[in-house]
């Protein structure tokens, strides 16, 4: 057979991660990691040039081609931060070379789930991938060992467990409404097959499937009141895995609940999955903007950030139309950049800082300047300012919501007002003013965080039009 | 050779008012002083002190600044010029136009604004209690004025004081309420604006009621001379002001012959010497009141002009 | 399909729900794990009649490893636990049995009322199957919030998976049933071992998750 | 023509950049500035060619922004007049700042923020749709609070910085939602397409409400002004400058822009609404200025102030053009947009006066000043023509359009509406008011500061200032006169405007003899600057010269007399709140329910009497702390919910799944 770039995107990262399990040594296994990500992402890369046909199992289309190769991308710089990052972690002897070996073993598993999900073309596949991906990361968030860490692995783990379960009942309706109309057999669970037929459907057993998929995967997604598991796993787990979870898990997630609403948007009779989408994604806006003011551990605040913005995605495609749509696809991907540049930020303050309680941190623009500002362009871009990339997609949220539903747009209007007053309220003390708390040093890579946030200036400013037009076309095809 | 007449007439206007202001103060004072049962000084003292002023030598403080020493000639600068705007016998003057009531009203702020200022140079605490209090009660007499202008404005629409002026002369205007509380406004402003009794007290010093006074009180010489001069000025701008407005009559028109011209002169003077008696009349009969009444009094003033511009606004609309 | 064989896979579906009935009612923490062997049980052979029923051969290795893994392995390894960290034995509850049962009641009407909205064209078996089902998920989550003690929550989640397993294996012909049964008991295998670590950490006396909640990571 | 524009701004991007690589070498201000300085002629040049010149509007569009739309930029009249008032700020603050940067301790802060304001300041105006006005105002916003926050170890200022983008973002999304209203649920978001769509009169209404939240906050209407007398203070003094003088018109022109132009036709309840909110601005505005004794907040106060007397003319504007009196709507736009010339004069030199003050003394407060006069003649000389000025003293440039204004109100009793004949009279008494307060303002700040004996050694010691700021102050008081004598000019020069606003203009005023202006007709009212200013000057001279020559000119220096009560010490001047506190009794207690406590020695005691001065500010206690409290009081409650145990987290999920079965159940 000829080289295809899919199942390379698989096999690099699986292979990596048995190589990573069976070598010694911090220097060689973080470098393998680093090839292996930038090998994928080259591989996913080409993608964006020729797509390898749909088979039973994988596919690619417009929607997922744009995600594979951002979740290589931020996974290739991501490896990069981890490298200084669990250097430090090492000299200071918070982590252990052999847990050390385990998590680079770990972290190219998390890869390899996380591509399958997003090339299956078999909702039990994703299912199985997206799984894999939980229990993954439920190791490494435990990896620190202390009593913070065991307990936020617990309770992501508990409640990520039945989400999984509540997901997987959800795709066994889905074969069950899929089974009448196209047979039995596996083709019932082909993605691409079950979005041309689902227009006959059962109703009632759709409506059934998509309540618990929205429930099951919505746990990942981490809507309220879902969200429980997410600011302790952030916070507690390695800022690596933070940035990885925030910038990909949850995209993940919410690309396999996008899957589903294609196909009720097929279906005319069920019931419509936007009211749902809606209601969920004001609460999680409105609760995590609020839940904003209290946070005194950094990482944990950026993560209820992220529950805002998942907030702010699921509201737009529950709003639906052509620019909510595109708003919301546009939103996933500036976000998922945007947060992880944040938590490459952040990782190295706490480094520097030697503690995650914001209380104890201040003056960074002054003492550490290029940490300081950088932090300080993160907030900017994740608060929806211009000219960065999540202005554009808030913009079309907000403006193309107001003409048909204002009171929605209104409460999305206060929730972002809200948060953004809560983050700049950190910021504050965080950035600026006098310096506060120690400050060690540490051989931070900058490249990366600058990296993404260059990335998402420059979708500010100016968008390819190839992406555009997947997006657009994505937006028709989710209704 | 119109031009030239008007020239002449402008002249003239500005030379009569300024040789007139001192005359008026001392017809003043002589006939309060009178009231009083006193001999009182000569109606031309008021010309005798500013000559002595003008010959002394000046005595400066020492911390007072180059500003300090201006002053003097804008205050009497923007007064003149503001007198020299306002008919007097005759409507219609050549530069009459170049600032209407309005602006004639804002060059008075502005003498007085630097009025201020130069109470507040010398750094002693006198000049600064005057000029404080000087400026509250600018603060209240001003949109008064600003409103009893509206009000004229509204009736002639205009703000030029000849057309008033020609409006009011000609029969069609007859009695109006509103025209009667802007006279009433018109003349608690210029009680205020003059530091006349019962907001101020001119012939006293030494007083911590003193709002004028305590301003210049720094001053000397010369200096004082152009200060006091701009002040009859003031005093002869605002009853002449009244006299053009509420009693233009006699005030010959534009290219009138000189017989007409004659005939307003005197009108003016007449009216002068009423404005001044009634003047006299009113400050022998009251007392002065507390600093921290003026507002009250001057309050009124803006209320009755505010009532009867919005009394204009209704009646015309009907 | 002969009746016979309907009636077969409709009174184990049943029996399923009421195995779940009991787990609800128990309070010993020992007599749950029994039960819960029971559900076990009662899943493996519901599934083997599913796979003479369909005759999906693949359907009988879903059904060995319900009965060896969950019915025999799970509650041996719970016992062994148990015994080890000396958790005491009752069962703490949020809601009294009756209540609990009485919720359980609405649950399961709940699960009725929603399947049989789907139309009747889905086939007879699978939609009987789906409401059991259905109803054996909403216990095992119910079992789950009403219970302190860590162990039973774990039951009710087995349970709840049980009830998943069983939806799986009615939906006629569906693929991937065995990897998922599997993947599941990966899962399972995992949350033991969960609690096994902790007890290794040695940080925590007990399981009962209230006591892991003090070790938050922000104080208010 | 657009396109010089946009590469001057692509070229002030660049300096930003540059500015972070050079800025700590001490030729790098002197490049940034004047680099910006150059940039700013350019395009101030370009301007107003095209405003004198009535060229026809030029369009550019760029494949930026939004792909299906790509970003417009139009340069008309109006943006042409507000590229000149923005530019000829950006000219004088650069030149200002040339040597007023020298002074700068943190370079690295303000270097590479200034050029980028000045860009967002400029695109702001030429922006054509609604996508990249947006992201020029906010990147505005952005850049200006970067600037605020340049000195950041004053706690103050990072107090101000906060408010300032909080209230700033509020202004973003309320303009946003305006435009989104406007551009329709398929969104388009072009101007042109926007003026296209004729909006309902609901929308229309809406979107005047949003366009004053959004425009109002940035200008500081009252009461959304509470962010600005705290930021523009805290900025370097070039940057108050630019904030005050420039970017709140800047605002101005977002609010004319949407409600002249895209809008429509108004409503006459409109102009209710936003006369009701000037005159209040107007007030409140200089009432608080009133009680300031620093420096740089006094003239923020005064900034809200004429930012109210700007809002009385396009409030008239509006009623007019709604009762299709476009003669009058005419006036009153020249009127507002004239003052929104004047004021970025005065308003920039007296903010640079402040900073040259502040440089040579260090010190903000008035009470801590005094006498400067003496040290600082030059310095002193220009703030006193900007006191002038904005005290609407003639023959200044505040005058004439305060004058103007004026005339425009007397001729609102032809308004058919009857709110509108009680409302306006009502207006035009808060406009005199303020106009006088401010004159009071004006003689304490400059009397405090400048004239009397100094209160500190600072004071004692100062220096008067570098030859760049002097010459950026001198140029600014020059036209601050020219623009004084001469109004005629400066009308006709608006004439372009007014007519894409108003559909007509006011007379040619540039015909009429002696130079004078004429608003209506040469029997209703009339000023001539030139000639009182003339008169004023000759008969000045003829006084000082005829004294001089027949009087005596002798002069001796002795101390001050005061009474005879000689006092040595300069503690007993008169102080800034000392001098506002009859006024304080006065307005002060009704409005900021100000209590003065007299706290006495117990007899014998020798200690001083103190006399303790509490005001409160109605807008920030009655509005934003109100509201402050309640979001703190609900972030309270909701972070219960951090600290539940897994098994309450798990019954969420369970009720929420249980509601949904439920709703699906019970669906029809």
């Amino acid at each position: 057979m000829t080289f295809d770039p899919v199942i390379a995107v698989l096999l690099i990262p699986a292979g990596a991660a048995m190589l990573l399990a069976a070598l010694p040594g911090y220097r060689l296994t973080a470098r393998i990691n680093v090839l292996a990500a930038l090998a994928s992402f080259i591989v996913a890369f080409s993608l964006f040039f020729h797509r390898p046909g749909q088979g039973p199992y994988f596919h690619v289309d417009d929607l997922n081609n744009v995600f594979i190769v951002l979740t290589t991308f931020v996974g290739f710089t991501t490896s990069v931060f981890s490298a200084s990052y669990i250097g430090h972690e090492l000299e200071i002897g918070r982590l252990t070379p052999v847990f050390l070996r385990f998590y680079h073993a770990m972290y190219q598993v998390l890869m390899f789930a996380m591509n399958l999900a997003l090339v299956a073309n078999n909702i039990g596949l994703m299912w199985v991938a997206i799984e894999l991906a939980t229990l993954t990361t439920v190791l490494m968030v435990g990896i620190y060992r202390t009593h913070e860490a065991l307990e936020a692995a617990w309770k992501y783990f508990i409640l990520g467990s039945v989400g999984i379960a509540l997901a997987l009942f959800g795709t066994i309706l889905v074969y069950m409404a899929a089974r009448p109309v196209m047979g039995e057999g596996a083709d019932a669970m082909v993605w691409t097959s079950l979005v041309v037929r689902a227009a006959e459907f059962d109703p009632a057993l759709l409506n059934l499937a998509f309540v618990f998929l929205l429930l099951g995967y919505g746990t990942k997604v981490g809507l309220a009141p879902l969200h429980a598991w997410l600011p302790d796993a952030h916070a507690e787990g390695p800022t690596p895995i933070s940035a990885v979870l925030s910038g990909l898990l949850l995209n993940v997630a919410l690309y396999a609940l996008l899957r589903f609403k294609m196909l009720l948007a097929v279906n005319p009779a069920a019931l419509a999955p936007g009211p749902l989408l809606v209601t969920m994604g004001l609460i999680s806006l409105v609760f995590a903007a609020f839940m904003l003011y209290r946070r005194r551990d950094i990482k944990r605040m950026f993560a209820y950030s992220s529950i805002e913005h998942m907030g702010i995605i699921a509201f737009a495609f529950g709003m639906g139309g052509p620019l909510a749509n595109f708003a919301g696809l546009l939103h996933m991907t500036m976000h998922s950049l945007t947060k992880s540049a944040i938590f490459f930020a952040v990782g190295h303050i706490a480094q520097v800082k030697g503690t995650q309680q914001i209380a104890e941190m201040g003056g960074l623009t002054q003492t550490n300047p290029v940490l300081g500002w950088g932090l300080v362009l993160g907030v900017i871009a994740i608060a929806g300012m211009p000219p960065l990339g999540i202005f554009a997609s808030e913009f079309l949220v907000v403006s193309s919501t107001f003409a048909r539903a204002p009171w929605l747009a209104i409460i999305l209007v206060f929730g972002l007002l809200v948060g953004l007053a809560a983050l700049f309220l950190r910021l504050n003390t965080v950035a600026f003013g006098e310096p506060r708390g120690k400050s060690g040093e540490t051989h931070a890579s900058y490249a990366p965080m600058f990296a993404h946030l260059a990335l998402v200036l420059l979708a500010g400013v100016y968008m390819p039009p190839a992406l555009v037009g997947w997006f657009q076309n994505v937006a028709k095809l989710l209704g | 050779m119109a031009l030239i007449t008007d020239l002449f007439v402008q002249g003239g206007q500005m030379l009569i008012v300024l040789l007139l202001a001192p005359l008026l103060t001392g017809f003043v004072r002589a006939t309060k002083a009178r009231m009083m049962r006193r001999r009182g000084p000569p109606l031309v003292q008021p010309y005798r002190d500013l000559v002595r002023l003008m010959r002394k030598e000046v005595v400066l403080a020492d911390s007072a600044s180059w500003l300090f020493r201006v002053i003097p000639y804008l205050i009497f600068a923007a007064t003149w010029v503001a007198a020299s705007l306002v008919p007097t016998f005759r409507t219609g003057l050549l530069f009459s136009w170049s600032a209407d009531l309005i602006a004639i009203a804002a060059l008075l702020g502005s003498a007085r604004f630097f009025l201020a200022l130069a109470g507040l140079d010398v750094g002693t605490s006198f000049g600064g209690i005057g000029s404080s209090r000087e400026v509250m009660i600018a603060s209240l007499a001003e949109p008064a004025m600003i409103m009893i202008v509206f009000t004229l404005a509204l009736l002639a629409g205009s703000t030029q004081l000849s057309t008033i002026a020609e409006l009011m002369v000609a029969p069609g205007v007859g009695l109006r309420v509103s025209l009667g509380l802007a006279l009433i406004a018109l003349i608690m402003v210029a009680l205020a604006e003059n530091a006349r009794i019962p907001v101020d007290n001119p012939a006293t010093h030494l007083e911590l009621t003193m709002v004028h006074e305590a301003m210049v009180l720094e001053y000397s010489g010369r200096h004082l001379a152009l200060i006091e001069l701009s002040t009859f000025l003031k005093l002869l701008l605002y009853v002449s002001l009244i006299a053009c407005i509420f009693a233009p009559w006699g005030v010959a028109e534009q290219g009138a012959t000189s017989a007409a011209l004659a005939v307003g002169i005197v009108a003016y003077v007449g009216k002068l010497a009423g404005g001044g008696l009634l003047l006299a009349v009113f400050e022998t009969s009251i007392a002065k009141m507390r600093v921290f009444r003026v507002p009250e009094f001057l309050g009124a003033a803006l209320m009755l002009g505010l009532l009867a511009t919005l009394l204009l606004f209704v009646s015309r609309s009907l | 399909m002969s009746r016979l064989t309907f009636d077969v896979a409709h009174m184990l579906a049943g029996s399923l729900v009421l195995v779940s009935f009991l787990q609800l009612y128990q309070d010993r923490l020992y007599a749950l794990l029994n039960i819960y062997a029971v559900h076990a049980l009662v899943l493996a052979l519901s599934v083997a009649w599913q796979a003479y029923a369909q005759d999906a051969p693949h359907l009988y290795v879903t059904a060995a490893i319900a009965l060896v893994f969950k019915a025999i392995i799970i509650p041996i390894a719970l016992h062994r636990i148990i015994v080890r960290l000396g958790i005491h034995r009752e069962i703490e509850k949020v809601v009294g049995v009756g209540p609990a049962m009485l919720i359980g009641m609405g649950l399961v009407a709940l699960a009725m009322v929603v399947m049989l909205r789907v139309t009747a064209e889905a086939d007879p078996l699978a939609r009987e199957d789906l409401a059991f089902a259905l109803s054996v998920v909403l216990l095992g989550l119910l079992m789950m919030v009403t219970r302190r003690n860590a162990v039973s929550q774990v039951v009710g989640f087995m349970s709840l998976e049980n009830g998943l397993v069983l939806a799986a294996t009615g939906a006629k012909g569906m693929p991937l049933v065995v990897e998922i049964s599997v993947a599941f008991s990966i899962l399972i295998a995992f949350i033991v071992i969960g609690i096994f670590l902790f007890r290794i950490r040695e940080r925590f006396d007990t399981v009962d998750l209230q006591v892991l909640d003090s070790y938050r990571g922000e104080r208010r | 023509m657009t396109v010089v524009i946009l590469v001057c701004a692509a070229c002030w991007l660049v300096l930003a950049g540059t500015a972070v690589a050079i800025g700590r070498s001490p030729a790098g201000s002197t490049i940034i500035y004047g680099g910006s300085l150059l940039l700013a002629v350019v395009s101030l040049v370009v301007g107003t060619i095209h405003l004198l010149g009535h060229a026809a509007p030029a369009a550019v569009t760029l494949p930026l922004g939004l792909p299906w739309i790509g970003a417009h930029f139009r340069l008309d009249a109006l943006s042409a007049f507000f590229i000149v008032v923005v530019d000829l700020g950006a000219v004088t603050a650069s030149l200002f700042a040339i040597g007023y940067g020298r002074h700068e301790q943190a370079p690295l802060r303000v270097l590479p923020f200034y050029p980028a304001f000045l860009a967002g300041m400029n695109v702001v105006v030429l922006a054509d749709d609604a996508f990249s006005f947006l992201v020029a105002w906010e990147f505005m916003s952005l850049s200006s609070w970067a600037l605020v926050l340049a000195h950041h170890q004053v706690p103050d200022n990072i107090r101000a910085g906060y408010v300032y983008i909080v209230m700033a973002s509020f202004g973003t999304l309320a303009l946003l939602l305006a435009f989104g209203l406007l551009a329709g649920p398929d969104g388009g978001y072009a101007f042109a397409d926007i003026r296209a769509s004729h909006p309902s009169a609901a929308v229309a209404a809406l979107a005047l409400c949003l366009a004053l939240l959004g425009a109002g906050s940035k200008a500081g209407l009252v009461p959304l002004h509470v962010w600005l007398p705290l930021a523009h203070p805290a900025a370097p003094s070039h940057v108050s400058a630019l904030m005050s003088g420039v970017m709140t018109k800047v605002a101005v022109y977002g609010f004319v822009r949407i409600v002249f132009d895209l809008l429509g036709e108004p409503a006459w309840w409109w102009s209710m609404v936003v006369l009701t909110l000037a005159g209040l601005t107007c007030v409140l505005g200089v009432l608080y200025a009133l009680m300031q004794h620093d420096l740089k907040r006094l003239l923020a106060y005064h900034t809200v102030e004429n930012i109210g007397i700007i809002f009385i003319g396009l409030g008239l504007g509006l009623a007019f053009k709604a009762y299709g009196m476009a003669w009058a709507a005419a006036l009153a736009l020249t009127a507002a947009l004239l003052h929104v010339f004047n004021h970025s004069l005065f308003k920039s030199l007296l903010f640079f006066g402040a900073g040259a003050v502040l440089t040579a003394t260090g010190e903000r407060d008035m009470e801590h000043l005094g006498g400067l006069i003496h040290r600082m003649p030059q310095t002193a000389f220009t703030f006193l023509i900007g006191c002038a000025a904005i005290s609407a003293l003639p023959p200044l440039n505040g005058f004439v359009s305060e004058w103007l204004t004026f005339q425009a109100i007397l001729v609102s009793p032809q308004l058919p509406s009857w709110g509108l004949k009680f409302l306006v009279p009502a207006v035009g008494a808060l406009l005199a008011l303020s106009a006088t307060l401010a004159a009071a303002c004006f003689v304490k700040a400059f009397g405090v500061t400048f004239l009397g004996r100094a209160r500190t050694p600072a004071a004692m010691a100062a220096q008067e200032t570098d030859r760049f700021s002097l010459a950026a102050m001198f140029l600014l008081a020059a036209l601050c006169l020219a623009a004084g004598i001469l109004p005629g000019l400066f009308i006709d020069a608006l004439a372009g405007v007014v007519q894409t606003l108003a559909g007509e203009r006011m007379p040619v005023q540039s015909g009429v003899e002696w130079l004078s202006i004429v608003p209506i007709a040469q029997s209703r009212s009339s000023y001539n600057g030139l000639l009182v200013f003339l008169f004023m000057v000759i008969s000045g001279v003829l006084a000082a010269f005829a004294i001089h020559r027949l009087a005596s000119d002798r002069l001796r220096r002795a101390p001050a007399w005061d009474c005879g009560y000689p006092d040595a010490s300069p503690a007993t001047q008169y102080t800034a709140s000392s001098f506002a506190q009859p006024i304080r009794r006065v307005f002060g207690s009704a409005v900021f329910r100000a209590r003065e406590q007299v706290t006495m020695p117990p007899p014998g005691d020798t200690g001083p009497a103190r006399l303790h001065v509490v005001l409160h500010d109605p807008v920030w206690e009655g509005l934003y702390l109100p509201l402050a409290a309640g979001i703190s009081f609900t972030a309270e409650r909701l972070n219960g919910l951090q600290f539940l145990t897994i098994r309450q987290f798990l019954s969420l999920v369970f009720a929420a799944l249980v509601i949904l079965l439920l709703v699906l159940a019970l669906w029809p």
